[in-house]
């Protein structure tokens, strides 16, 4: 195969990669979490045949003692390695939270700088799969809200390789926010370039061109973005899509930018949408566009519950491409 | 099936009893595989195949007063205390009918009325929780006992040691069963355990602690009867260490590589359930048209709620907003 | 001494009184937390003399463990109890958050409403105290993004009494967050009632009316606002100052009725802004008030940084009465 | 002072050193204290007093490149690692030439080039980080120990029990050095812990774990010596329990009402530090002008630090966003 070729893969495949690379350019990445090593290769396969390659010294699994996982690649990240610890979903960050934001997020700054922490923290994340109130949230916001740490939710394969070895080699603490939905469905496969193409962190992707409105969004959530945006090109609406890639470091110029043109924007996330990623980006939105808006920002985003089980009701729970297309609708009247 | 030959063993009744739990938890396990298998339902499913002999030995000790925790892997723990078919086959389908009228799903089956007060998908986090209950008991002076049920993966988490520690400290009446299947998910314990024996860490705490063979019926019905007069004598928690093996693996799906084919033969080839059948028959406990009526019973009570589950309503769609607090907020 | 003649005593005082008429009302009610018992009665004395008086199965000494105090107080809820479980200080929700947001906050919607978690958990938060980055932090946002917690954050003594009795008798989870440094200083002490005043919760208080901004806020920072409307008040700008009191639930309507009035709002709180629970309340005023405002909503809040040790630093992290003022003067241009 | 007397005991040189060590962290603990009381500087400040045989213990053991990880209370940590003085007192201060820039305070102090590499206020915290050190001088193939210092009372949280059992199973070189002075905060540690020694906890883990008298220099020499020799030498962690006393409560003004007077009382009365100064006279391993020379030179160096960190700015206003992230980030 060319590398001109398109090489369609999936998100799972593309993050495996994107860990084989940068395992393979600097010995001090290693990958700890709960079985993560052969033969099973993690529960969702994401680090499949890692461990045969690299060893199992340096493809960890551990005990299910998520405080202890991130402890430790906290204090190997001090001591100058780059530990890719996975939280296996990230409703479970609620069990090691104190590991990360007291100490990852908190170091470099406490230390005055002596000390860091270029660690990655992957975790799956998502509803749809009817795994419940436990095993279903985005919870990005908590993240947000803690200074030293950065924010990454890739909605597509090759971002998704990108990103990751970026963040890997970040010289910060990342959590890295995978849409479980996505890591082998090929619907959301995609081409991905071989080799080590990184994608920056702090640069957003304007997924489609549009000038009535622009719609923000990140992870999965493009997807529907963009099936709104056909949707609504059919009625003569126009709709600019911003993938953000990442929260934070968040590329404010390139929403403000957008929606200057635009005069209307949309945020969309699935996390519950009190106190969400949207309510930052709205506020933002307005403070520094305000009085130029045809409309307020609309805020599309998980219902203000617990994610519940029964198929119909988290369908409900999750935001649709119909709500985005709603929402969007609401601002041009 | 080697059973320790002791005096105060369970009478026939108890014994039956035992068998028609465990035969229960077997079939409805069963009906769940194969109707997951052909497709005919779509859902995540942890099988507790292997694990029945666990749950009846504690259950026949307990009142419908006494409190259960449990977790994901749960089904047996589910039916032993007694949570109805119906409703709970209602529940894993998500339906209007179902214990947590479909909100919580098989990770979450919660029926207060039968005791079984919470199932939690976070590994370990019901220890804690248990001690609540406990210490319920405690205050209100009733004799109340409190069983909750984990992995041997999860005594490596955070809350079990919170948990056992609390638990001791202020003697409460709680019975921890670790059901040592010997992996969590596609670990095997070894690998991630700094003891053989799970029961050595209840001296950590001041704790009785016990191994028991889980796969022998008898033997779990004397840990966990003693384990319970203690705690309801107020004489404070033990962790029961009972070791059993899952059938299935982690969940429906896995593909098992990370578990020895050899080991699984074995541990199939002496499936406990059809081991203590025999073993009532031939020690004259109970006779083959006694169980056989038990086995036709439970038949046709899963029949009926599978029947009961499918045709029942999904939930309607206000629901979405109810219980998340007692009234609707914003 | 009579009801009538005023009362001043300090928050701490307040809260130890609220728990004590709790408890002398209902059996069910207890407390359980770090050093809360006799002699000592709390690090911070809050619950001085409650063991000798209710006795320590009561007021329960508990070990170092905060998973299993929350955990302790999530069953015996379930099973009919109104424990009182002290988290020391804020930032330490953080080792035991899973028992929080998964459990306390998620049981009743998961078992479909047939078992509920009527717990408060009382802790004390702010910087201001050279504590350092990990014993100064406002995290209520982290709670108010998760449905089924309620959140309350009382601003004096008065409310710190009806509220905290409101909460240990409301049927759901309540994050009750103290401001550390209202506790015992003298400047916060107000007038108390005597007895059973609850403050129910959800409903914002009009602390001072104005008519040309308003400025929202919560907790010690309703202090400052007062501070900012007075300087402001001799310029001759009229500043309407509302405590929200509790977050969720939000009197919304309090809050857009004094906005529609004077077209201008500031969101003031001590917690890092980025994320914060003035994201929401901006998002929201906006997306109720569009158009009919005079300027966008301003928030004033912590920096986003981990909280600094050094004097300076730290006073410069925390929002001043003239970073207030100057929001406001802002908004007036 | 009861020492056991073992061939294998320090030499005069480490002996001295040890009380070097011990003398340094009396007199720092003693200024701080009085600076405090005078009103001459205003902190939150948790005396190490009664503790300073612990570190000086394990710190003569250790290279520069070995790290330590300690918590709020960890002057005497810091010290014994050679944290310098002045760097240390300008922290504490919160002034701009402190170790770390007066960012993060006592509670914080961070000082790699001596080793000390995390100090932590969240209680247990350190334990699971230290592991982080120790893996990484696995995988590097050094032979670099860790040592993690943390109370009786961080025994009883979880990230204790997942720290413990994740170095057990990895056999990481590590030593996990429990400075029992028998009360977490207020609370007497019979009423917080289910056991009697915290080195029984060991045993959960499969890992050795001893209990010594902390306020015997030659004691902890000993087990400290052990311990670290086994990590160096790849073969695992060690639990190492010393028991001690903390002679002014949890933190300055603590009143202190929840200490019996008379077990305090024997406490201080007992003191190390001097006890083993008088020890080193009687059996001749130092003399007393060398030991003064000694105390002078620490009276010195101690004024010399008040004096830089009085006499240091405070950080400047720009010191609040950097170190965040690398960059400067939004
Ligand atoms: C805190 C947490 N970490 C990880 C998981 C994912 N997980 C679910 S079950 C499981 C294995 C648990 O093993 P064990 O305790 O032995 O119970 P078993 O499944 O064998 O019955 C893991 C790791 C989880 N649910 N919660
Ligand atoms: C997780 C957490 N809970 C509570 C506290 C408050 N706290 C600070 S020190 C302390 C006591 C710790 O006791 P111990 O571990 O014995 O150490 P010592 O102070 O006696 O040296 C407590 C409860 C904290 N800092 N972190
Ligand atoms: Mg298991
Ligand atoms: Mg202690």
């Amino acid at each position: 195969m060319t590398t001109t070729e398109p090489r369609i893969i999936p998100m799972g495949l593309a993050l495996n990669e994107a860990m084989d690379i940068a395992m393979g350019l600097d010995e001090k990445v290693f990958l700890l979490g709960e079985d993560i090593a052969e033969p099973s290769g993690g529960v969702y396969k994401i680090t499949k045949g890692l461990s045969t390659k690299y060893g199992t010294h340096r493809v960890r699994k551990t005990p299910i003692s998520e405080a202890a996982i991130i402890g430790a690649a906290v204090g190997a990240a001090i001591a100058g390695y780059k530990p890719v610890a996975e939280i296996m979903i990230m409703d479970f960050i609620a069990v090691c939270l104190d590991q990360i934001t007291n100490h990852a997020a908190k170091i470099r700054y406490m230390s005055g700088g002596q000390t860091t922490v270029p660690m990655v923290i992957r975790t799956s994340a998502g509803a749809g799969r009817q795994f419940g109130a436990q095993h279903s949230e985005m919870l990005e916001a908590w993240a947000v809200h803690t200074p030293g740490l950065k924010v990454v939710v890739p909605s597509n394969p090759a971002d998704a390789k990108g990103l990751l070895i970026s963040s890997i080699f970040d010289p910060d603490p990342v959590l890295f926010v995978e849409p479980m939905l996505m890591y082998w469905d090929p619907q959301y496969a995609c081409d991905v370039p071989v080799g080590d193409n990184r994608i920056p962190l702090g640069k957003a992707n304007i997924v489609r061109e549009g000038k009535d409105v622009t719609v923000i969004s990140y992870g999965k959530q493009v997807h529907d973005a963009v099936k709104a945006a056909d949707i609504l090109a059919g009625e003569g609406v126009s709709v600019e899509v911003i993938d953000l890639r990442t929260l934070v470091p968040l590329d404010e110029a390139t929403v403000l930018a957008s929606v200057s043109k635009t005069k209307r924007a949309v945020v969309v996330h699935e996390a519950v949408t009190r106190c969400g990623f949207g309510a930052e980006l709205s506020s933002r939105i307005h403070e520094e566009l305000f009085g130029t808006l045809a409309a307020p920002v609309a805020r599309v985003g998980g219902q203000n519950t617990p994610v519940p089980y029964a198929k119909n009701l988290e369908t409900a729970f999750v935001p649709q491409v119909a709500d985005i297309v709603a929402a969007i609708k609401s601002l041009n009247k | 099936m080697a059973t320790t030959n002791r005096p105060d063993s369970p009478d026939r009744e108890t014994l039956v009893q035992m068998y028609e739990i465990q035969s229960k938890i077997k079939t409805t396990d069963e009906r769940f595989r194969s109707m997951l298998t052909s497709g005919q339902i779509q859902l995540i499913y942890y099988s507790p195949r292997g694990q029945e002999c666990i749950s009846a030995g504690y259950a026949v000790h307990l009142r419908p007063d006494d409190y259960v925790v449990t977790i994901y892997r749960g089904l047996h723990d589910h039916l032993a205390k007694g949570v109805p078919m119906r409703e709970l086959w209602a529940e894993f389908l998500g339906r209007s009918t179902g214990t947590c009228k479909g909100k919580g799903g098989p990770m979450h089956i919660t029926h207060p009325d039968s005791g079984l007060v919470v199932t939690t998908g976070i590994v370990g986090s019901g220890i804690p929780i248990a001690n609540g209950f406990g210490l319920a008991a405690q205050l209100s002076g009733t004799d109340q006992v409190t069983v909750v049920n984990f992995g041997d993966g999860a005594s490596n988490i955070g809350a079990f040691h919170e948990g056992m520690n609390m638990a001791a400290v202020w003697k409460l009446p709680v019975v921890f069963v670790c059901q040592n299947n010997l992996y969590g998910e596609h670990t095997p314990m070894s690998m991630s355990t700094g003891v053989e024996y799970i029961s050595e860490r209840a001296a950590a705490y001041g704790m009785p602690g016990v191994t028991v063979n889980g796969n022998d019926p008898v033997a779990m019905w004397h840990a966990a009867g003693e384990a319970i007069a203690r705690a309801r004598a107020g004489e404070g928690p033990t962790l029961i260490e009972a070791r059993t093996y899952r059938f299935y693996g982690h969940l429906m799906g896995d593909a098992m590589e990370y578990m020895p084919k050899e080991e699984r033969k074995a541990a199939m080839a002496a499936d406990p359930v059809p081991a203590f059948r025999a073993w009532l028959l031939e020690n004259g406990h109970a006779t083959e048209a006694q169980l056989a009526e038990i086995e036709d019973k439970i038949v046709a009570m899963v029949d009926d709620a599978v029947e009961f589950a499918m045709n029942s309503p999904e939930p309607s769609l206000d629901e979405l907003y109810t219980d998340v607090y007692e009234e609707i907020t914003k």
